[in-house]
């Protein structure tokens, strides 16, 4: 068994899904020949042929709008955004009718399509290649907003992605695209969309993440380690619907939490999950609850961008500030 | 001179206001005058649904209401066009095209009426079509990815999308005429331009002389019909569902009406036109010219235009009995077609909507 | 003086600026002679002529676009959406050009625009008619997101925005357009974009809120007044950027916060305001935050969406609910 | 048959592939030879300035760079026929324009490098226009709002927009050509077809047989040149720049032309696209055509090339000598720039983020 990237995960499920199901189709910017920009479909048009892997016009909102229309005729849809950035023109789309179809018509119109899109800082890309903006589709009912951070849990919550009756939006970090490779067996098992991931137990901090933040709080747990703190690292994986209660559990435990995130801090998503700790595990915490995110700003052009994303050195100094608290 | 392109677009009319043919080439189905009959009759009943709907409305029985006055034989033209199996992807006052695929007038009634319910067609071919779609021309991007579906599967289906004047300014509407060219895919967009998008007057939409033209940037197919002659729009529509189901394309048809009503319930239509031009507008509304076209060729009369008339009230009545009679649905349908099952996390909401609900009785 | 709506205050703050500031102009669908379909822009077309109140062609991407251009150009454009639900269309130039033009240009060019928007629930309107989405911006930097709660507010924050030499997005709580009338001085004065408002002393507990909702939050002050609890009502008013600091002092007073508003709960702004108590004042508080919602669902049709809205009897609820608990 | 409407759109080219001159009637500009001398300088200082900055890039000095390769008669010619006081909106690679407009190599170059310095155009009257607009299209609208402002004020000036044969999928770029009819705008929009959208070839894009004919559903003037004819460029923008101008409405001009190189430095064209393809594209590139023709006329020759070149490169080596020494904007940058003054809730940020960096030193 070989061993693969993320993005290569990426390919793989998509390919896997293809094959066992007829009815799953890809459609986007460059996804047909060129493979994608990040080759996330690269193979598949030669596979799958060009009404299966379908190079659409320059047009964001006609990839989702068409997506609907494909997905309310069974066809399972997964369209492409190039970038997180370009996903702006999806929105309508997005928020009126897939994630409100089968509650409009009381389930006599669904919509099984998944958005995929790159995203994140961190590879020196041009504005707008480098956004981290999962917050806008997590107030909105009706979707799932799914962010993976591994080889492996790309391709099993990819699978889920597609398997799933209802819209998914798929969040694809890109900086760690390529970062390193895993294990990956190609045997079609997916990977649930209703919990969180426990990546590592630890008994005096929480640290919460997703996506390509995963690294710097496993990393920082590393260095806490050495300095004898027990971080637990959970990757919240599916943002919504939340599982919750695993960071409930992790919380009492614990009584610190470090939430992490990259997308600018306030309303971030992460205020989500400092919200409800506030709210249902008041008295479990021993300090105040942390968030290690970017700044209020849009993320800068690449000379500056590594002085925006939360740095490792950040999480631990953080963490260490939750112990020092109690 | 060297010419890159050339383009043309006919204007298509049969029977002009006053009731005369104006052109000797009747289409086939228009030498059926029992099936003259059956669309006319359609148009009747669509405009007795819709002052019911009115009716209702105003002794405060429905919420905000979409009147359809004026666009009978636009909506029953197209609708009638279309094969059961085709799909159609509505705005919102595309009733006439609605009742002949077979939505219920309570349908209606239930949607405007504040209860998702209206949208769960029940009837087929309708139980397939899309629901009303208030985010204006985002229907289109639909309809283009159903022609999208039936082309990659083969089918030999059609989907057909409205759009009114105002709506055709927007971005989306001519994006999925784009995909259609590009694609070849089998989709019919009807304009039905009805001069007035709420108080905004068609010449602030667009600087074409045609809205039909806005199928040119696509390549498409494009004619411009007398929106108020039904065999004009049932021809035009018919002939552009003949293309696209033989791979040869997609069209654009610009219905030309008028809308004779406000522009909802709530909406005052004095605050922004003049009434000559209602009145002139009036002089061209589609049954009158239908009804004497029929009745020249002694095919409808008085008698049968009153007997039909007490039919569609009668009709009407019983359902908006059906309509009054339903009961609210309970406070669980707010989370129970969200996603195709429940959510842990918003179970936990339900329970506690649910509770709070037990309290309160 | 004469008495008036929220409604009437935004038109008056409009007519205000527009015959003091040659460089403002109107634009969106049926804002001309029609006034716009809620009447915020009646008479305004008369007044000041077509080229300054301008209906558009119906495109909400045309409006926000154009805005953009206007504004760079020296003109104050103020933008209609006509409702909350029709914003979506606007996000790409809204999220990627309005919030970022003087970042992206450093400061060579600036975007002095106002995207106004009917918003929120409550008025037996049709789907999309009824959202409360405030939360799709609150995560935008470069954005000052306002929500008036009164005739006054409306009017002194409205000619705030107008001045303001960034982006502003407005929303207009459309369920109190014509709730009350109360004097409005029709003096030119604007209100401060940077501070929350403390509309009510309390010393037991915090009822955090904006929009529509105050009123709910008022009337449960009283109720609880009757019971002998003295609540504190803050009107946020300005989303973002967020003054904190008026939120933190009370609750230091008070030690007890509930968050009420009309989005759905997770990842609202309610969050952000939570997770800041979370990490700012976890020692001050003698119980947990609560947050007083709409709930995880999109507002359903009329016949329903009562059920939906968070009612004063919520409120006081979660009130007692956070003096129980200590 | 009544016709509603018709269309005709005119392919204009002076100077074939050969550099054989194909009408007599040449434009005014290009009898002046002085001129043309001036622009063909441009066009081959764009090109070198284009291999400099390739050269960068390929040794790491620059991120991500659009090359211009092929496009440099697109590009100046449409920049050559405005006035200063115009506006101009691009897109990303228009390098050719904004050169002319006074856009330094170095700004570019700050730009590409991760830079955001590089968007504050120092020089007039490219300060006055807009930055490069990643997001496709949105720049369009953002012009049309422009021309809108010039027409409430009453100023002469027009806003010119470029997008490319992919862009103008793009809805927003129809909705700016479409409020630009409905409102007679001073506005010019040049659709530089590439043939190319990174991988997706024109075809693709749409089912017309030009993009010329997007402007016909906005009712505007449309012409398709040679786009890598500069004179061909250079009238048809001019003429539309005149019009507008004069109050006459707005155009749409499709430029035909070929991306010789790369989409921008991080593609490999050569996974999607033949290599016969690019070889007969570079048959009918831009310069040699426009070189050949001056040197018939006795304006140019070999001497003057390589001593135009040597300056050029001289100039572009003192441009990249001014980026490499620029250093990198301090962290607080980061935040100066979000609002007019930084808010108190985001200077607590601005503190921290400052913090950090002290310690760090
Ligand atoms: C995206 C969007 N913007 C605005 C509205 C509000 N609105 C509802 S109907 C309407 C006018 C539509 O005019 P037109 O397209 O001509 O159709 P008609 O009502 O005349 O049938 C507007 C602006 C909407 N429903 N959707
Ligand atoms: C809204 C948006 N979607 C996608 C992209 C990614 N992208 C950058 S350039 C490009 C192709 C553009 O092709 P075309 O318009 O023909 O211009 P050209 O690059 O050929 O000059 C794409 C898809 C983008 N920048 N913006
Ligand atoms: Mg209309
Ligand atoms: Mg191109």
């Amino acid at each position: 068994m070989a061993q693969i990237t993320l993005i290569q995960a990426v390919t793989q499920a998509l390919a896997w899904e293809m094959a066992h199901d007829d009815s799953v189709v890809v459609l986007g910017e460059d996804v047909g020949v060129n493979g994608g920009v990040f080759r996330a479909t690269q193979g598949l048009s030669e596979k799958f042929g060009e009404w299966r892997v379908i190079d659409t016009p320059l047009d964001e909102t006609t990839i989702a709008g068409v997506t609907v229309g494909l997905a309310t005729q069974g066809i399972k849809a997964i369209a492409e955004a190039q970038f997180e950035g370009f996903i702006y023109p999806m929105m309508e789309q997005i928020a009126c009718h897939a994630a409100r179809m089968r509650n409009r018509t009381r389930g006599r119109i669904t919509v099984p399509a998944v958005f995929r899109a790159p995203w994140g800082g961190g590879i020196h890309a041009p504005e707008h290649h480098s956004e981290a903006n999962e917050h806008l589709f997590t107030n909105i009912p009706g979707l799932r907003v799914v962010l993976p951070s591994s080889p492996a849990r790309a391709y099993g919550l990819l699978l889920a992605a597609i398997r799933d009756p209802d819209p998914v939006v798929f969040f694809e970090p890109k900086r760690i695209y390529r970062q390193y490779k895993e294990e990956v067996p190609d045997d079609g098992e997916a990977l649930p969309l209703d919990v969180c991931f426990v990546l590592r137990d630890g008994t005096d901090v929480t640290l919460v993440t997703w996506g390509a933040q995963v690294k710097e709080c496993l990393e920082a747990a590393d260095e806490l380690a050495g300095e004898g703190i027990s971080a637990e690292v959970i990757d919240v994986a599916t943002l919504t619907p939340l599982d919750f209660d695993t960071i409930a559990e992790s919380v009492h435990k614990t009584g610190r939490c470090v939430v992490v995130h990259e997308a600018p801090k306030t309303a971030g998503f992460g205020a989500e999950i400092a919200a409800r700790l506030a709210e249902e595990c008041l008295y479990d915490l021993l300090a105040p609850v942390e968030r290690v995110t970017g700044y209020d700003v849009h993320i800068p052009l690449y000379r500056l961008e590594t002085k925006y994303l939360p740095s490792t050195e950040r999480v631990v100094t953080a963490a260490k500030r939750t112990l020092a608290a109690s | 001179m060297t010419i890159a392109a050339k383009f043309e677009i006919e204007y298509l009319q049969y029977v002009d206001a006053t009731g005369k043919q104006v052109r000797k080439d009747l289409p086939k189905f228009a030498q059926d005058l029992e099936y003259m009959v059956k669309l006319y009759k359609l148009m009747v009943s669509t405009r007795v649904f819709d002052a019911k709907s009115i009716a209702l409305q105003r002794t405060g029985k429905l919420g905000t209401y979409a009147s359809c006055l004026g666009h009978e034989a636009a909506h029953v033209g197209l609708g009638s066009a279309m094969l059961p199996e085709d799909l159609l992807a509505v705005s919102y006052r595309e009733y006439g095209a609605q009742l002949y695929r077979g939505v219920q007038p309570r349908e209606v009634y239930m949607y405007w009426g504040g209860d998702e319910r209206g949208n769960d067609y029940q009837n087929e071919p309708a139980r397939h079509d899309f629901a009303w779609a208030v985010p204006i021309a985002t229907q289109c991007l639909h309809a283009a990815g159903a022609a999208l579906a039936f082309k990659i599967r083969g089918e030999k289906r059609v989907a057909v999308c409205t759009i009114g004047d105002g709506g055709s300014s927007k971005g989306d509407f001519m994006a999925a005429l784009n995909i259609t060219g590009a694609r070849n895919l089998p989709l019919v967009a009807v304009i039905v331009n009805n001069q007035w998008a709420i108080s905004v007057p068609r010449k602030i939409q667009s600087g074409g002389p045609t809205l039909a033209q806005k199928g040119i940037a696509a390549g498409l197919f494009c004619i411009q019909v007398d929106g108020n002659d039904i065999i004009a729009v049932r021809k035009a529509v018919g002939d552009a569902l003949d293309r696209a189901r033989n791979g040869e394309g997609g069209s654009v048809i610009e219905a030309v009406t008028y809308r004779l009503g406000d522009h909802t319930t709530a909406d005052d239509a004095r605050r922004y036109r003049g009434e000559e031009e209602v009145k002139e507008a009036w002089a061209r509304e589609p049954m009158i010219r239908m009804r004497k076209w029929l009745e020249d060729k002694g095919a409808w009369d008085d008698a049968k235009e009153t007997a039909w008339k007490a039919e569609c009230d009668e009709w009407m009545d019983k359902e908006v009995d059906a309509y009054l009679e339903t009961q609210p649905q309970p406070v669980s349908a707010m989370f129970d077609y969200l996603y195709a099952e429940v959510p842990a996390d918003l179970e936990k909401q339900r329970s506690y909507a649910l509770s709070l609900e037990a309290q309160a009785h």
